[in-house]
């Protein structure tokens, strides 16, 4: 298997979206999957050293997921605050 | 049929496209429709435009999963939801949703069905670019959070 | 506004045209509107053409208080309801109600509001001309009554 | 006071729609207010020989009346099955 996507199966994609991204100040980045089991352990490690005004939800392969559903490498993990559409 | 749309549409239009494609004149007895503009005034600022983020692959799934659940707790001949994202102007359109029926009880209940289900959990954010009363500058903010429907 | 009218509309059409003379763009967030239409089919039965009836005074006067009802309770920017009359064929609409207000919970509610009571007390009639089944010739009847919306 | 006015002034106009139209073979009629003192009376004099199949509404002046409402002359009453507008 080419070392690539054995380098990309190894990788959890987490995007920010709205105030989040703006918080960030990124829209996506790759995590190592290594010692990452669910939403809240991907929390723990982006969060850290910030504050949040807002709620924020989160998805896990474009489905609202709760904290402690199951992250995998080449999963995408998302967070956002309340949406505003409509 | 479900759009998301980067640029401004005519709702009424779209309508009267969509159901004359529908083909199933005769069969529709109702026809229940909303459609959410941008006002110009909020929280009272002058609000000049709006910014609508969404979540491209996941808003597309989501708005999905309301019609299909639409169509599985109301008898519905057709749906039509329609989304703007991008930049948007006062008046502009933000969403269309309209739905068929043989009876008028399906056709309302889904419509509001699906707007609340859109409002409360659809990914789409919004940015207002406005100005507050006797300031000249600019400034921008993220809507905090969408009231309840009901 | 009501209109009570003999020929057959356009509701989508009359809807743009209202929406541009209210002159209130910027101000609604939210329209919600009801379309009935004529369907070919009822009871079982294929239904060539229908003949609706009112109460010329009567009707208005009711139509009139169900609206200043619905202004009451909801906070709304404006409201046109047309009820087409007369001679009208599968697919012609019956009835339009569309209501503008600030914010969705308002047009929505007002929207079915009118339309419930309409329904249920609003004097028109319907007479359907109508042929059976393995049947050739036409034969009359009046709508019983009105289905319940909730 | 002309004897026209009189006349009329001493009437009650009973209109019909729908299947009661049909059923009385008449859009309209005038009866003499004299014994007349409500709905009902008006009813009872109009209605005998006549059977129903549908329930009967009743308006007075262009707006629904009870049985019991007062009908004086000049009054418009109206009377017609349930309503199947919309």
């Amino acid at each position: 298997m080419p070392q690539a996507d054995n380098e990309h199966s190894m990788s959890i994609k987490v995007l920010y979206f709205a105030s989040l991204r703006e918080q960030f100040g990124c829209n996506e980045q790759q995590l190592d999957s290594a010692g990452i089991h669910t939403v809240a352990d991907v929390w723990r490690l982006v969060s850290s050293g910030h504050t949040f005004k807002q709620s924020v939800l989160h998805s896990v392969n474009q489905q609202y997921a709760e904290l402690e559903a199951p992250v995998k490498a080449g999963d995408e993990v998302a967070f956002f605050p309340p949406v505003t559409g409509g | 049929m479900i759009t998301i749309l980067k640029a401004a549409f005519d709702p009424w239009q779209s309508i009267v496209d969509y159901q004359q494609q529908m083909n199933r004149d005769g069969e529709y007895g109702a026809c229940a429709t909303f459609v959410g503009t941008m006002r110009d005034f909020n929280e009272g600022d002058q609000v000049n435009t709006m910014l609508l983020e969404y979540y491209p692959g996941m808003t597309e799934k989501y708005l999905e999963k309301t019609v299909v659940s639409a169509k599985q707790q109301w008898q519905l001949l057709d749906v039509l939801l329609i989304h703007r994202v991008g930049e948007l102007l006062p008046n502009e359109p933000i969403v269309l949703v309209a739905a068929w029926s043989a009876h008028r009880k399906d056709a309302f209940e889904a419509c509001r069905f699906i707007m609340e289900d859109l409002k409360s959990k659809a990914p789409f954010w919004k940015k207002e670019c406005f100005v507050e009363p006797d300031q000249q500058a600019q400034k921008n903010r993220w809507l905090a959070k969408n009231t309840s429907g009901y």
